[in-house]
Formats: structure tokens, C-alpha cells, sequence
């Protein structure tokens, strides 16, 4: 891990675990748009913005390459009653459809976003599929 | 110099007019397929001439899609009663064949199925513990 | 719905809102544009997506580790090994599974050949783009069959393998088949790509279309996402095939195929020879084929380590990246696909604007969306 | 008018009717025959002998289907448009001689009423685009238009070389002007400025923008279904029929071969190859750009044009008409 | 030929006229240029070198006015789903549909997502269904052999009037619950069903 990456990390009181497959930096969700702008700033280049679902909460995973062929992946929590990040679509512009993405498959909210619209399903959809309290029903021959 | 591109791509496509069709001509030359083409399931028959599963249950619970559907034979836990497959949404993944432990299951080397009636794509491969014969390739 | 903000462009005048798609000859699928139009020329792109949706991320979360190969298949149907590999890899690397040599190259081989399949539909989309009556399409489906051919004897489907399998692949090749394909590689394919290059970059046509149209610096693409093809004809050798090798790349003698010029007409030069590198590949393939097993014993009922993991591929869109996380149980916990053109098609608002309708479609031409991934 | 004229008149017409449907159902045929050769597929094949029976199923069933009419579009131009567009086209027929003596109306200045007629098709076009209330046709309408009326001017200025040089308008006159050496010789600037142009008045590749499938559908004519649909092809092809037979007429010496006879047939044979080869450059180019598709109008092939015309005049002068 | 079709009972004319509709129409189908998924590459494979669908005057048409058949190659999502019935309503009568692979006929595998209809016969009046995942582009010909057949034997006298009548979809049995369908937008949010009904007029903001 390059050593200004480690201090833009330790600047926003992000925790680093490198005994995973790749190393991960949790932060809060309030540091997450200052950390990120750092990051960009030293030359990290965006991969993939997505979620997982934590019951309780959404986990936002972001990850970013440091060289061609090394990521790391920046992650937050949102609790469920609070389902609200800042958007990374300034820093990262390929994030605005990746948000969206969230947005529309697990309900998180990015403020500041330019479009927090629907993306993959209908604009009058209701529904979240990708949280674990959205269970499919088997279609009948 | 300009042209002789497009004099190139002239001199392309006529000889590939010259060089004649590639066209298969399906309907009229019926084509045989490769012995590992996956089609239709069909079941193959055991030495009594009924159906050669044996109600394991394992394709069910590897199939994906779940096309499949097995009722046992109540007196006999060994013996299907119904074997049903619905072609019609089946994904031809091969995981039910590939699974099978008794080897009961196999592809048909046929792919004429197209039908006015979705209904009629549901084949009954085993009906009343009986084969059917229903999937496999028509004689 | 959809407000489009009053253009300086058009010097006051009224401009058009012209729906591109999603039922239209040339979006390659059921993709959507919203574009405003002054004249002929594009003020504002919006793409519309999700006419694929088919929620493939869920299903997977309700399917066993294996299952998920049938709908990796069905993700992008254009590189189907392509996505199968990528999903194998993720999920051997979180169950810390360990492949045979063989069928590692036996996956380099299908995946390389999956490369050629897939640029030949680009190329087929391309220049029925650019407005030939099919023909030189016809020709690369030609190709395309040939290669579907040996598929078909190796997989059983012409268009839907369901190959490979967590631990290595299904079925071995026939080393009849292998020497086939490699004289048709070596003899027959070089010929073709011949055909291609003076019927797309060869003629004078296409390159008056071409040329100088949509010209990106490797920064604007990097900046915005963009991977694969198109930002290596910018000028960036960026290629995990070499920077972070897989499979048996390493061992492959290749070189990774770069344009300095950023123009349409460089991302056709360097899809176009990356076909003939990639037939390269697969002759040294096929020539330094090791023997051994095909596939290591994997249990049916599959439970890797609860945890999750990013892995990355170069799919010939760019980089295809695949997370899994698993709660330790028989089915992933999440599947999620990083698609490359899905972050090529959020810099499209970006890039599109300021050209011709028909130099709109060049550009997104390149590229090369295929929806099923998109939208997946 | 005598009972003779008019029987002359009307079994002319006819007859010519049956030339345009005859010339547009092989036409049809032949370019997907071709084509598909071309593609290195056969085309038409299995119904009737090589697919010969396949137009005539074609037609049947666009005479059968149903005819829609967009409640946006303009009910009235929108009817009205095939009729626009197959009226110059069937009319510009009537001046065509097909062989010494063999014409419904030898006129004295023919040339100049085919041309006249000829004009007319871009507003039939632009017409049509418009009035189907549709974006696609109405671009495509409006490239029609511009495509058509840039080229024409390159293309009667080549024209007007063969003109000066044969002193007549009449295309019997040009034609026979043509015994020795074909004007293809005398002008081949004029040819090859004539030959681009009229491909671009023909709509074909690779000028074949007005209905550019990956752009705009099916163009200006996406809206229309069955035998409006048929019609504007009909349209289509018979430009096709009269572009063939004025490059043949003005520059490849129209029924004149040399050492051989005059006859039709050579007429009849060059209208066929001419036809084939725009089909051979539709299964082979990609098309233009719009705008570059004016610029090499306005840019390159109306100079030339104008430089052309001042060669043969200065030729015609020094040489004299009767040798030039 | 209006007389064949809104004809009420057949005479010597309508039969003969009726004759060569059936003769003409089944060997000119012309489908509608509408890729979807994954089996539109295998239509477009049957149109190519090998398969060649123009042996049979099936020629691809862009635009959905010119075309007779419709080819759904693959699965119909929610978003979809109106864009495929104003595909249909655009095209001139007579029409026919085919639904082809496994997605189509039923949802394939994506039929328990939350986001794909179970079949594309829940809204449009499906002619022929050809299995597969995809089918063989042999498969997709012995499907048109098959609608050719079919129109080769179908009457056209009187199909007006029936034409007009609004498509029932088909009843799919007393397994799927009301809500499951009105989910997949079979059974519409309110009372009001429009399933086959034709609006021309709807082109406008079409293009």
C-alpha cells in the first residue's frame, strides 16, 4: 500500500484490514465524499461502486484501483433508517450510473447526485430487489 | 490513391459472388448434430422396458430452472410415477443429465419441436410409471 | 420524466427530441437515446437502459454456487466464456481453489476464441452502423460459425456452453478438433482478417466517416471509465491479460494492440488486430497445450468461506469485474457483475455531444454495447 | 386528337406501365438474387424456379395488406404521397426512346422533360417525410431534398456537355450522334460527374442516406405499409430504370455497338449491367456522411462539372461539332 | 383485399381470392428487424450465409409497418413489455407472432425474477412457439416452415372481424394468484384491459 494513500486513509479516520483478499478501508459514512476526493487526487482510479446487504444496514463498497493491478475496496455503512450517502458522481464520473445502480436496486440514497432516478427497472417501480427482505415468489409453469 | 479502396472492396465481394454460396439447405438436407449437442431430454428405457430413473431426486434439486417435476410411485420409492419436463422453459444447461446418477437422462439429437400450443412443449417422459417415449427424436 | 435543459447551441431555435431505440436497427439491442437535436447534430445523449433487466443478481442469490454458470451464460451473450470465466474465478479465488494447468488453458483457449467471436459481432455491428447493405456482416458471421462449430462439438451449444465449472471445465477437447481449429486459425483466418480490414479501414468511404470523428485522449477515458478497446486505441497499453495476468497468460507471447490517434476509426484498427493476436494466441494455445486433468474435485454442494471478493477480467469489452461475497452457505450471499460497457454507456452524455447523428452512432459504435451485460 | 393517337397513347402507356411493374418485380428479384450472391447466399430460391415466384407473392401480399394511416400524419398528403412520387416517375418513361422509332412521345427537347420530371421526386420525398408526422421520415424526407437538388446541378451540367456536343435534346438525336465513338470517350469527365450524380439521384449507395436503415429505420418511407409501401419501391425503381437508361443513352451510345448492329438489345443489355453494378456497389460500400455527401457536390463535382463543360465547349469550338 | 377478409361467408370469388392470399402471404413473411436478447443473434444467424433466411422471402424489415411477423427472441422485461405491444400495434394487419426460446415462451430462466413476464403469450397472440435457449437457427426455420404452414391453411375469410376482437391472453390456470399477475402486468391495475387493442396513432412520439 502506497504510503500517501495510507495517510489520506488515516486523515479520515478510515480503518484498514489487509488480511482479506484485497485490502479494505471502512470509513464513515460523513467522511466518505472527503476521503474518496483525496484518494482521486492521488491518482486512484474508479472500478465499481456497489452494495451489500447488511440486514440492518447497506453496506456501500467501492473499489478502486491504486495501479492496473491492484484494488482496494473503500466500504461505509447505512443503517436502514437512514439509507443516505453523498455522491461520488463528482469525483468519479462513471459513479453516476453506478449510484443509480444502488439507488434503484437497494434503495440508498446519494444526495447531490445530478439524476437519482431508476436506472434498470421501470420509473414507476415500488420495489428495492437486491435487500435480502425482497424475496421472489416461483413462477408456476 | 483514392479508389483503390473502394476497387478493393469490389474486387471482394465478387469474388466471394464467384467463389459460390456456403448455404445449408436445411429443410432439404436435414442436418445431423454433433453427439454432444444438447436438445431435448428424452429417458432411456431399462431392461423391462419401463423408465430407467429411479426417483433419486437429483435433477430436481439441480435443476436451475426447475423444469423438472417427479412424482414417486407410492407403493415403490424407486420408481417414478411421473416424470415431467416443460421444453418450453428449459435452458438446455445439461446439469439434470450430468447429474444423474443412474444415467437415465439423455439428450435427443433433435430440434424440430416448434409448436402452435405452449402446452404441448410439458413432455410427460414417464406417465403412470410408464415411458412415454415422449422427447425422443420422432422415428 | 426526462427535462432537457435549453440549448445555447442551437442559437435559439427549436430543437428536436429524437428517441433513438429501443427498438431501432442500430442500438444493438434494446437500448434507448434520448437525444436533443439541432439539425443533424446531437446537443444533449441520454441512454436510457434497463429494457434487459432481468435481475440476474437476484436470481443468483437463489441459486447454488453452480447454478449461477447457467445465468453467467445468458449475462452477456456475446462472451459467454468470457463471463463464465470471470464468475469461476471469483468464486474459486474466495474458496481458494487451485486449477489443473490444463484447464487453465483449456479456459485461455475458449476465452481467446470467445475474444475473436465477440469483435467479430462488433464488427458486423459496425459496419452495418456505418451502412452496408450486410455484407461485410455476413462475412464475419461466416467466420463466426466456423469458430460456433467447434463450440458446439466441445460444449454441446452453439451459443450457451455452460463450460466451465468451478475447479476447471466440463469436457476435454479432442485433439482432432484442436488441430482443425489450428489450421484454420493459421491458414483460413488470416485471410479473413484480410477481408475485414479492406472492406472496414481500407476503404476510403468508411474513412472519411472515420477519421477524426470522436478523438479522446487516454486522461478523458481513464477519467470517465472507459476500458478495454477503446482506451487502448487512445493510446493507454492498459491490458490485465499483461498487467495482471490469469490463466495462461503468462506464459503467452502476445502483444497488447494500441493506437495513438483516439479516433473511431483507431478503436476499428485496434479491434481489428486484436483479432489477429488473438488467433495468435490461440495457435500457441493449442501448440503448448499441457496434459493433465481438466478439473480439480470441487463438492457438489460447494460452501466457500464466508467473506467476499473482487476479481477482475479483461473481457474484449474491458474490464470485466466480478464481486461475490458468501455468508459460508451453499448460495452466494451477493453476485455482482462491474460491466464494462455500463461504465462506457455513463460516459456517453459526455462524449456524444456536439456530433452528427450519424457520427453519434460511429462513436457509441465503439464502444460495442452488448445490452444483456448492461442491463443484466 | 384521332382515334389512332389515342389508341397509340393509351396502349403506349400501358405497355410502359407494364415495362415499370415488369422492371421493378425482376429488378426486385435480381437484387436479392444477387446481393445474396454477393453475401455468398442464395437469394430467393424456394419458391418457384430460383425464387422467380417470390415477387409475385411479395406483391400479393402487400396488395393484401392492411393499409394504415398514423392519425398524426397528414391524411391527405399522406395518401397522396406514393401518387407524387410514382407520377414523375411513370412520366419521365414517356420521352424515353427504347430503340430507333420506338417511343411513346419522340420529343424534341426529351431530355429536358425527363430531367423536369426527374425533379420532382425530392418534393414527392420531402413530402412524404413530412407529412407522416414521424422524425425519422421527416429527416429522411429532408435529406432526400437536399441530396436530390445538389446533385442535379452537377448532373445536368454533365449533361449539358453531351448536349452542346450532339446540338440536340432529343435522345434519338444523342443516341444516333453516338454510331462512332460513345461519348464515354469523347467526356469521360462528363461520364464519371454524371454516373456519381445520378447514383445520388438514383438514392442508391452510396448515397442511399434518405433511407438509411441504421440511422433512420427505413427513412421517408418507414411510415407507409402495403402498397403505398410498394409504390414508393416502384417509385425507386423506376429512377433506377431511367438513371440506367441515361447514362446508357447519353454516354455508352444507347442501341449502338460498335461492329454490330443497332438494336435494343444493347440498350436493353447496358440498362441491365448499369442496374447490376449499382446493386454490386450497394453489397459492397457503406455510405456517406451527410455532410460530406453535399460538400462533394458542391465542392468537387460542381467545378468539375463547370470545367467540363468549358473543355467540350472549347473543344467543340477548335475541332469543330460535326468531329468533336 | 378487403373482400376476403371482411367477407361473411365464402362464394366462389372470396375462395379463389382467398386462394392465392394464403398462397402469397405464407411466402412472403417479412419479420420485424427487433433484437432483443440473446436469441436475436441466432436470428440474425438465420438471416446470414449459412441459414439464409431470404431462400424462404423472409427478408428483415426495420420498420414495424412493412413487416408480417413479429419474432420475440427473448425475454420480456416490465420496461419492455409496452415497447413489444407498440411494436405490435404498429404493424399492419395480418400480423403473426412468434415466440421464440425458452424466454419468450415463459420466462425461461429469468422466470422468477421480479422483473420478467412469464412469457410473451400473457399479451400478445402468439402463433408458433419454438423451444430452445436459443433455438438453432434450424430450429428458428422449422418454425417459420411451421407459421407458413399454418397460413397456408388458415382461411383469411371473415379474420377481420375475428382480428378485431381483443386478444384474451390465455387462461394460465388457477396456480397463479391475482396479484402475481397483475405484478407481471397481465391483469391490468384496474378493470380496464387492452390487451391486443391496436392505436395507430400511437407512432407519434415514436420517433
Amino acid at each position: 500500500m502506497r504510503a500517501d494513500v495510507l495517510d489520506a486513509l488515516a486523515r479520515h479516520a478510515a480503518t484498514l484490514d489487509e488480511s482479506g483478499f484485497d485490502p479494505r478501508a471502512d470509513v464513515s459514512v460523513d467522511a466518505w465524499a472527503g476521503l474518496h476526493a483525496d484518494l482521486a487526487a492521488l491518482g486512484l482510479e474508479f472500478s465499481d461502486i456497489t452494495a451489500l446487504d447488511r440486514i440492518d444496514a447497506v453496506e456501500l463498497v467501492c473499489w478502486l484501483l491504486s495501479s492496473p493491478s491492484e484494488q482496494l475496496s473503500v466500504r461505509t455503512s447505512c443503517l436502514n433508517d437512514r439509507l443516505l450517502a453523498p455522491t461520488l458522481s463528482d469525483v468519479y464520473p462513471p459513479a453516476e450510473f453506478g449510484e443509480r445502480e444502488v439507488y434503484d436496486l437497494f434503495g440508498v440514497v446519494f444526495e447531490g447526485h445530478p439524476d437519482m432516478s431508476r436506472i434498470l427497472q421501470p420509473d414507476d417501480a415500488t420495489t428495492f430487489p437486491l435487500r435480502k427482505s425482497f424475496e421472489l415468489a416461483e413462477t408456476p409453469w | 490513391m483514392f479508389g483503390s479502396g473502394l476497387a478493393k472492396g469490389l474486387g471482394i465481394t465478387m469474388r466471394r459472388l464467384l467463389a459460390g454460396p456456403v448455404t445449408e439447405l436445411y429443410p432439404y438436407d436435414h442436418k445431423v448434430l454433433t453427439p454432444a449437442s444438447r436438445t431435448f431430454l428424452a429417458m432411456y428405457v431399462n431392461e423391462e422396458g419401463g423408465p430407467a430413473c429411479k426417483a433419486c431426486n437429483t435433477c430436481i434439486v439441480g435443476c436451475p430452472d426447475h423444469v423438472l417435476r417427479l412424482e414417486k410411485d407410492p407403493d415403490d420409492n424407486r420408481k417414478p410415477l411421473e416424470f415431467v419436463v416443460n421444453s418450453g422453459r428449459c435452458t438446455f444447461c445439461g446439469l439434470c443429465v450430468e447429474n444423474c446418477p443412474y444415467d437415465a437422462l439423455h439428450f435427443t439429437p433433435d430440434y424440430e419441436r416448434a409448436t402452435y400450443d405452449r402446452g404441448t412443449l410439458i413432455y410427460h417422459l414417464v406417465h403412470e410409471g410408464a415411458h412415454t417415449g415422449e422427447g425422443d427424436e420422432p422415428k | 420524466m426526462v427535462n432537457f435543459p435549453r440549448s445555447e447551441a442551437t442559437g435559439g431555435t427549436e430543437t428536436l427530441l429524437l428517441n433513438v431505440g429501443p427498438q431501432h436497427p442500430s442500438t444493438h439491442g434494446v437500448l434507448h437515446f434520448m437525444l436533443e437535436m439541432a439539425g443533424e447534430t446531437v446537443v444533449t445523449a441520454k441512454p436510457v437502459i434497463g429494457y434487459l433487466h432481468r435481475g440476474i443478481e437476484k436470481l443468483a442469490e437463489n441459486r447454488t454456487w453452480q447454478q449461477v454458470i447457467v445465468l453467467t451464460d445468458r449475462q452477456d451473450y456475446v462472451a459467454q466464456f468470457s463471463n463464465e470465466w470471470a464468475y469461476c474465478r471469483a468464486v474459486e479465488r474466495l474458496a481458494g481453489i487451485e486449477l489443473p494447468e490444463r484447464a487453465e488453458w483449456l479456459r485461455t483457449l475458449m476465452g481467446e476464441l470467445n475474444r475473436i467471436t465477440s469483435h467479430l459481432i462488433w464488427y458486423a455491428g459496425v459496419t452495418m452502423d456505418i451502412g452496408t447493405l450486410g455484407t461485410p456482416f455476413i462475412y464475419a458471421w461466416e467466420t463466426r460459425e466456423r469458430i460456433f462449430d467447434f463450440f458446439e462439438a466441445v460444449t454441446g451449444a452453439r451459443m450457451m456452453p455452460n463450460w466451465m465449472r468451478i475447479g476447471g471445465v466440463r469436457t476435454d477437447i479432442d485433439p482432432a478438433l484442436l488441430a482443425d481449429l489450428r489450421t484454420f486459425l493459421e491458414r483460413d483466418f488470416p485471410k479473413e482478417c484480410d477481408t475485414y480490414e479492406a472492406l472496414l479501414t481500407g476503404n476510403e468511404i468508411v474513412v472519411s466517416r472515420m477519421k477524426g470523428v470522436g478523438v479522446y485522449t487516454a486522461e478523458e477515458c481513464v477519467h470517465l471509465g472507459i476500458t478495454g478497446p477503446f482506451l487502448r486505441a487512445s493510446g493507454l497499453a492498459r491490458d490485465l491479460r499483461r498487467d495482471a495476468p490469469y490463466g495462461a497468460y503468462a506464459k503467452l507471447d502476445f502483444e497488447v494492440c494500441t493506437d495513438p490517434v483516439g479516433d473511431s476509426l483507431a478503436r476499428c484498427r485496434v479491434r481489428l488486430r486484436e483479432l489477429r493476436e488473438s488467433a495468435r494466441m490461440c495457435i500457441q494455445l493449442i501448440d503448448g497445450m499441457p496434459e493433465g486433468d481438466i478439473a480439480v474435485k470441487v463438492p457438489k454442494a460447494l460452501k466457500p468461506p464466508a467473506g467476499d471478493c473482487y476479481v477482475r477480467t479483461e473481457s474484449p469489452r474491458g474490464e470485466l469485474g466480478v464481486f461475490v461475497a458468501s455468508d459460508g452457505t451453499t448460495r452466494p450471499y451477493r453476485y455482482r457483475v462491474r460491466s464494462p460497457i455500463f461504465y462506457g454507456l455513463s460516459a456517453m452524455p459526455r462524449l456524444l455531444p456536439g456530433h452528427l447523428l450519424a457520427d453519434m452512432l460511429v462513436i457509441f459504435g465503439g464502444i460495442d454495447t452488448s445490452m444483456g451485460e448492461i442491463d443484466r | 386528337m384521332s382515334a389512332a393517337l389515342w389508341l397509340r397513347t393509351i396502349v403506349g402507356l400501358v405497355a410502359l406501365l407494364a415495362l415499370l411493374a415488369g422492371v421493378t418485380l425482376f429488378g426486385v428479384w435480381w437484387e436479392r438474387k444477387f446481393i445474396g450472391h454477393l453475401q455468398r447466399r442464395r437469394g430467393p430460391l424456394h419458391h418457384g424456379w430460383h425464387g422467380l415466384l417470390q415477387l409475385p407473392a411479395d406483391m400479393i401480399k402487400m396488395i393484401a395488406k392492411e393499409d394504415t394511416v398514423p392519425t398524426a400524419a397528414d391524411s391527405l398528403l399522406f395518401q397522396f404521397g406514393p401518387v407524387a412520387a410514382i407520377v414523375p416517375a411513370y412520366a419521365a418513361l414517356a420521352a424515353l426512346t427504347f430503340a430507333p422509332g420506338i417511343a411513346l412521345i419522340d420529343m424534341q427537347h426529351g431530355l429536358l422533360y425527363v430531367f423536369a420530371w426527374e425533379t420532382m421526386l425530392p418534393l414527392a420525398f420531402a413530402l412524404i417525410g413530412w407529412s407522416c408526422a414521424n422524425k425519422f421520415t421527416l429527416i429522411g424526407g429532408l435529406r432526400a431534398a437536399a441530396q436530390l437538388i445538389s446533385y442535379e446541378i452537377p448532373m445536368l451540367l454533365a449533361a449539358l456537355g453531351v448536349v452542346l456536343t450532339a446540338q440536340s435534346m432529343n435522345l434519338t438525336t444523342i443516341i444516333n450522334a453516338q454510331t462512332g465513338w460513345w461519348y464515354v470517350f469523347k467526356q469521360p469527365l462528363g461520364f464519371v460527374i454524371f454516373s456519381v450524380a445520378m447514383l445520388a439521384e438514383m438514392n442508391r449507395s452510396p448515397f442511399d442516406l434518405p433511407e438509411a436503415e441504421s440511422e433512420l429505420v427505413a427513412g421517408y418511407m418507414t411510415e407507409y405499409s402495403g402498397m403505398k409501401f410498394g409504390f414508393v419501391q416502384l417509385a425507386e425503381y423506376s429512377v433506377l430504370l431511367v438513371g440506367s437508361y441515361l447514362i446508357a443513352a447519353l454516354f455508352l451510345g444507347g442501341w449502338n455497338m460498335p461492329f454490330l448492329p443497332a438494336s435494343w438489345l444493347w440498350l436493353a443489355l447496358k440498362i441491365v449491367l448499369l442496374m447490376t453494378s449499382t446493386m454490386w456497389f450497394r453489397g459492397t460500400f457503406p455510405r456517406l456522411r451527410v455532410d460530406t455527401l453535399t460538400q462533394m457536390s458542391w465542392k468537387w463535382l460542381l467545378p468539375a462539372a463547370l470545367v467540363n463543360i468549358m473543355l467540350v465547349a472549347a473543344l467543340a469550338l477548335w475541332l469543330g461539332p460535326k468531329v468533336y | 383485399m378487403g373482400i376476403v377478409d371482411r367477407a361473411e361467408e365464402a362464394g366462389f370469388i372470396t375462395t379463389t381470392l382467398d386462394k392465392l392470399l394464403r398462397w402469397g402471404r405464407s411466402r412472403s413473411m417479412w419479420p420485424v428487424n427487433a433484437g432483443i436478447a440473446c436469441c436475436s443473434l441466432e436470428m440474425m444467424t438465420t438471416g446470414a450465409g449459412r441459414y439464409d433466411f431470404d431462400r424462404f422471402g423472409i427478408m428483415f424489415r426495420s420498420s414495424p409497418r412493412q413487416a408480417d411477423v413479429l419474432i420475440v427472441p427473448g425475454p420480456i422485461t416490465k420496461k419492455m413489455q409496452p415497447i413489444v405491444q407498440r411494436v405490435y400495434n404498429q404493424m399492419a394487419e395480418p400480423r403473426w407472432v412468434i415466440a421464440m426460446g425458452s424466454c419468450a415462451i415463459s420466462g425461461g430462466a429469468f422466470a422468477d425474477s421480479y422483473n420478467v413476464l412469464p412469457g410473451c403469450d400473457t399479451f400478445l397472440p402468439v402463433d408458433v412457439y419454438i423451444p430452445g435457449c436459443p433455438p438453432r437457427p434450424e430450429a428458428l426455420i422449422y418454425g417459420c416452415l411451421k407459421l407458413k404452414e399454418q397460413i397456408a391453411n388458415t382461411s383469411f375469410i371473415g379474420s377481420a372481424a375475428r382480428n378485431k376482437a381483443l386478444y384474451v391472453p390465455p387462461d394460465l390456470g388457477e396456480e397463479w394468484p391475482d396479484e402475481l399477475l397483475r405484478q407481471f402486468g397481465v391483469l391490468p391495475a384496474d378493470d380496464s384491459s387492452e390487451g391486443g387493442s391496436r392505436d395507430v396513432g400511437e407512432v407519434r412520439d415514436e420517433g
